[in-house]
């Protein structure tokens, strides 16, 4: 078996690092803005798809496969966004004889359209949102509002082929339905090619609470836990954690169950994930849409379970049975996990992206620590992807523990030469709320003055110091500018070796 | 060496001077000795009296240095007098007179909100730039007309781009 | 609370991890050679205590309880080596009132010295290797020789107030007594300011197994598994595993019980580790000491049970019970964890020690991995002390996921700038006999040709283009040098940017 | 540019030439199209063909440079001809004639077990010099005399200090 891998950043590296585990060689693909990114060095081989745009590369089906073909990969693992869910690609691959590590194509046509989907599991017995099921057709925008106002606002906004929060909105009343409404069409349609956008009422108090589930391809279906993401600004995943503060045995089983017929329903193999809304008062919850692909967030259920979901999914693209029953799942839940996104992106500036270049990349170790990075130090941030740049998970024994550890861990994250979330996730993990695991899909909205506020600091003199020495230090070398200079770096290193000799003692 | 440091809006007079074993800092008159080693990539660990300290250190612009330390990022301005009297010279910058609105970072103008000869308010919308896959919405700085249009709808921009002026 | 840690390295990095995460301020201590050290930088304060040697410094009892009153610290966390297992030093400590993180004086004393440990846990019933209990006397050399040809050779040569391998030596025949006697005293005088060695027997197929204990104020003591580290290199710990490959679950339950007995026989407080030899065949084991302090490999420990060692400590220091049975220890180890030390060494000469500036440093991420590192990118490694840098654990499901886990993560793995033995490691990790479990204390021994062996490579074209293509622009950079030179550094930078957007296409 | 290597004790020719998207490089006669991107710390990430390599490079003394290329280290030998032509003059270095015993790196001498005169066998024990707690035993290179002997029991010695000479 060879593997390519149809993605980039850090999820293209963690497939890879369970491959070379496993002893199965990899190909990256890249597009041109990518040849330097980590992701090409870490696979065995790397083929370019295309330039920057990704609707020229990473989203071109035939490039793809073509890669495939030059170096003899027989199977191709898809990542997350991009093509994972795409039922065209994974065709594609069917019909070259190249394996998709996924699901079949009829059950990501069956989940990938919302509408559709909805369909799909009401059948089964699964418990919906209300809302319109079908998108808005050309010119049906009169209609729609009528909807909306027959199911009361706010209501949400969302792309029919969208997932993961683009091209979703929140419309709190009437008046701001147009704006809403064209933007929620231009960005679905620059994410997904796909403009059309369904209207669904928006639960009060909402937690986005999602199991994880597992299919062989003997009939085995079990889930794995759930994972509560409502931690999210702008409707992006900023902090997942499980278990979740508000699901019990009882309701992880109930919740695990459903999701576990919403997946048979269509036939499901692989690696999926039920989304469900939960109401945080009556603890009802809502299916909203199943991910037919790797989540971004799954460290955290692999942190408490113990497995390695990537490995799953290879066994049973290859054929191979769950080693596990859902009583071996039940028994192996341990601890807790929290799992913190870090974004190349400025809080303070209204969270706007920061692309650029990393001069280093210092990443947090120790106990308890998991680093999925797409980047290291003198990696370039292309602004033509994402702004994630990589996720710091941790584990610990209880929901307290693994939160201050994720703090700690943080605190060991340093990221120059562009701005990161790194201090705005710090503070995150300190709103009591978060604390008290009371809290829903709104948190970060209604704190969002808090999270920015700019407290005062002990160590203000010590950081005048610190600038007023570096100053001093630069002034002084820009002296020997023209003396044969050594680079900066083991001109820095020389003074460090210095003092480490005990300089002046 | 002397130097003009504004901290949370507070202007500090910082003297440097080396000793044997480090450097002694004077701010405003109280002075810290303080032991500073040079790390790879430009920070220092400092020690003052017992206190150990890891400082990150990111120059910006015209003086400015965001320094890390623990949990707080501290943003300060470090002039010497040689800067500081051009600065004077200068004149501070301010919402008054032309305000020239730029892309803060590369992207592509998804939308214009406004035309020459506009009248705007402060706080309004200009101009939405995509990034990212995200939207950012670039308002005016001050109350004023539109004297300059320079963003194009579907035009891709790099960061600096001139892309508005306010007058 | 206010903790010191009166330690360096990466055990002083751990133990101030810990503090952070649970909100307790940290001291840390350091020579001369150190100024520069990752650990007075992961501290919130840090004390100089004396120039390099460590006798004036790191071994000075009161120069580390000067850095505690100076610093208003009250508890002192001694680490592993130094003055961890230095019974005065805690009584200085209890005696100026400070609480030291570890066991009582007492106990301290009574398993400090080998011989009288032995005959200790001797009365409580804990099996031993034959061996002559006292330290050989002044001008008692021939007795002793007599005496080592009565129990037969091979024998042992082991410093009273030894440990970790340090002071010891195998004697495989007699004429070599007088030369490896001299060499024993030396490094016995070197490492712990004795000189005093004592004989005992050497069993044949040995296997290092040792059962981690930990006991509280309040009379509870239990047992947490076991460590096998047989993989050695002159007495050298190199890679430890857990759980040990030989070890049953009855046989851990009995080895188990007799190290909490040896922890009883001495009113054992905290973190200890009863190291066993254990016959390779016939799986009977033998005491060979209590270390009475935090181990080097405890990692494992903490990986397979879940728990953080170092909380434990603080809290039991702090008067807390255990809040664990024996029963649920044994329901909570999961899955397998190995280590490998990382150290400062050339194994191609010899294993000649390596200090120097590290130029680069990248650790290895991603699922089950853990770091313990006490340098960073630009860190010198001094040569006056151990020459361990750090510590790479992994952990998985399965001992063969674990091993190939480890491998995977030493390859990304790298240290620039002065050697290590990563590679080393690796070839370690792939020997049969370790693979299959099957290997005992002479394994590297044995297999130290095959372990240096430079198998022919595929990529030799590919590093020939490397060598050439970084020459060649070290070349063209040459041509430029005069003018005005931006760091070497932002050059590479730069190159790297320009063919990461493209250069050329 | 033409570089000649010595790799596993063989010659090898290398020319380099760049070429649009990356670097020609001929090795015996055998081109390889090499795209190279070189990244922070010195390294190299390669794509010759499909083949994706990441090549850590540590530069030693007189053209010697280790790459590192997955779970392997290949130590080679890189010299231009101008080098080489300097090399060829001196000869190369070999164990005939008097050979120099400096210290590996900084230590302490705890034995000399030699004197000045003393006949040596090749391999045999000359001095022990103790770093990290470790005992290193220096091994005569060659059968022969005792010249110098400059290593004194208890000296601390820095790396490359001379230790002793055999002729």
């Amino acid at each position: 078996m060879k593997i390519l891998i149809a993605n980039r950043g850090e999820i293209a590296v963690r497939v890879a690092r369970t491959c070379r585990e496993m002893g199965i060689p990899t190909v990256a693909v890249y597009s041109d803005a990518d040849r330097a990114a980590l992701h090409v060095r870490s696979c065995d081989e790397a083929v370019r798809i295309g330039p920057a745009a990704s609707r020229e590369s990473y989203l071109l089906i035939e490039n793809v496969i073509n890669a495939c073909r030059k170096t003899g990969a027989d199977a191709v693992h898809p990542g997350y966004g991009f093509l994972s869910e795409n039922a065209r690609f994974a065709r594609a691959c069917k019909d070259a004889g190249i394996t998709f590590i996924g699901p079949p194509p009829e059950a990501m046509e069956e989940m990938g359209e919302k509408t559709r989907a909805r369909r799909k599991v009401i059948a089964a017995g699964v418990p919906v949102v209300p809302g319109l099921k079908e998108p808005i057709p050309e010119g049906g925008e009169e209609a729609a509002k009528k909807y909306a106002l027959e199911i009361g606002y706010p209501i949400m906004l969302k792309a029919a082929a969208g997932g993961g929060g683009k091209g979703m909105r929140l419309v709190e009343n009437p008046k701001d339905f147009d704006s809403s409404f064209a933007t929620a069409q231009r960005e679905a349609m620059g994410a997904f090619g796909d403009n059309r956008v369904y209207i669904e009422k928006a639960v009060s108090r909402p937690r986005h609470v999602e199991i994880q589930v597992f299919a062989d391809t003997h009939g085995n279906c079990i889930w794995l836990g759930e994972r509560e993401c409502s931690v999210q600004r702008r409707h992006q995943k900023v902090i997942e954690e499980t278990p979740s503060a508000i699901v019990t045995p009882e309701l992880r089983a109930e919740m695990g169950r459903v999701a576990v017929n919403a997946a048979k329903s269509v036939n499901y193999v692989g690696a999926g994930t039920c989304e469900f809304l939960v109401d945080g008062n009556t603890r009802h919850f809502y299916f909203l849409e199943m991910n037919t692909r790797l989540q971004v967030e799954h460290p955290v259920t692999e942190l408490c379970t113990g497995l390695d979901l990537v490995r799953w999914q290879i066994d049973v693209a290859r054929g191979g049975r769950l080693p596990w029953s859902q009583e071996d799942v039940v028994r192996n839940l341990r601890g807790h996990a929290v799992e913190a996104r870090l974004y190349a992106e400025n809080p303070a500036k209204n969270f706007l992206p920061s692309p650029g270049h990393i001069d280093e990349l210092r990443l947090a170790d120790g106990p308890g620590v998991r680093n999925d990075c797409g980047v290291e130090s003198g990696s370039e941030v292309p602004r033509f992807y994402d702004p994630m740049i990589g996720k710091l998970a941790v584990w610990a024994a209880t929901r307290e523990q693994a939160i201050d550890r994720l703090k700690r861990a943080l605190s060991e994250t340093v990221v120059k030469g562009i701005t990161t979330n790194t201090m705005y996730l710090k503070r995150v993990l300190d709103l009591e709320e978060f604390r008290r695991g009371d809290y829903d899909t709104g948190l970060l909205a209604h704190a969002s003055e808090r999270l920015l506020a700019q407290p005062a600091s002990p160590d203000e003199d010590l950081a005048l110091a610190a600038a007023a020495i570096w100053q001093f230090e630069q002034d002084q070398r820009a002296a020997f500018k023209s003396a044969p200079a050594a680079s900066d770096d083991s001109a820095w290193a020389r003074a460090g070796r210095l003092a480490a000799m005990g300089r002046g003692r | 060496m002397r130097y003009h440091a504004t901290i949370r809006g507070e202007d500090r007079v910082v003297e440097v001077t080396t000793r044997e074993g480090g450097y002694r800092v004077v701010i405003d008159g109280r002075a810290l000795d303080v032991d500073a080693v040079h790390l790879k990539g430009g920070g220092l660990s400092l020690v003052a009296g017992s206190r150990s300290a890891r400082c990150d250190i990111q120059p910006g612009k015209d003086g400015k240095l965001d320094i890390l330390i623990g949990d707080t990022i501290h943003e300060l301005e470090l002039l010497d007098e040689r800067k500081l009297r051009m600065r004077k010279a200068g004149g501070k910058f301010s919402a008054e007179g032309p305000q020239r609105i730029d892309a803060p970072m590369p992207g592509k103008v998804v939308r214009v909100l406004v035309k020459v000869g506009d009248e705007v308010t402060e706080g309004q919308g200009l101009v939405v730039v995509e990034a990212m896959k995200m939207e950012n919405e670039l308002k005016s700085p001050k109350a004023g007309k539109i004297s300059e249009l320079l963003a194009v709808e579907g035009a891709a921009v790099e960061s600096g781009a001139k892309l508005v002026v306010v007058t």
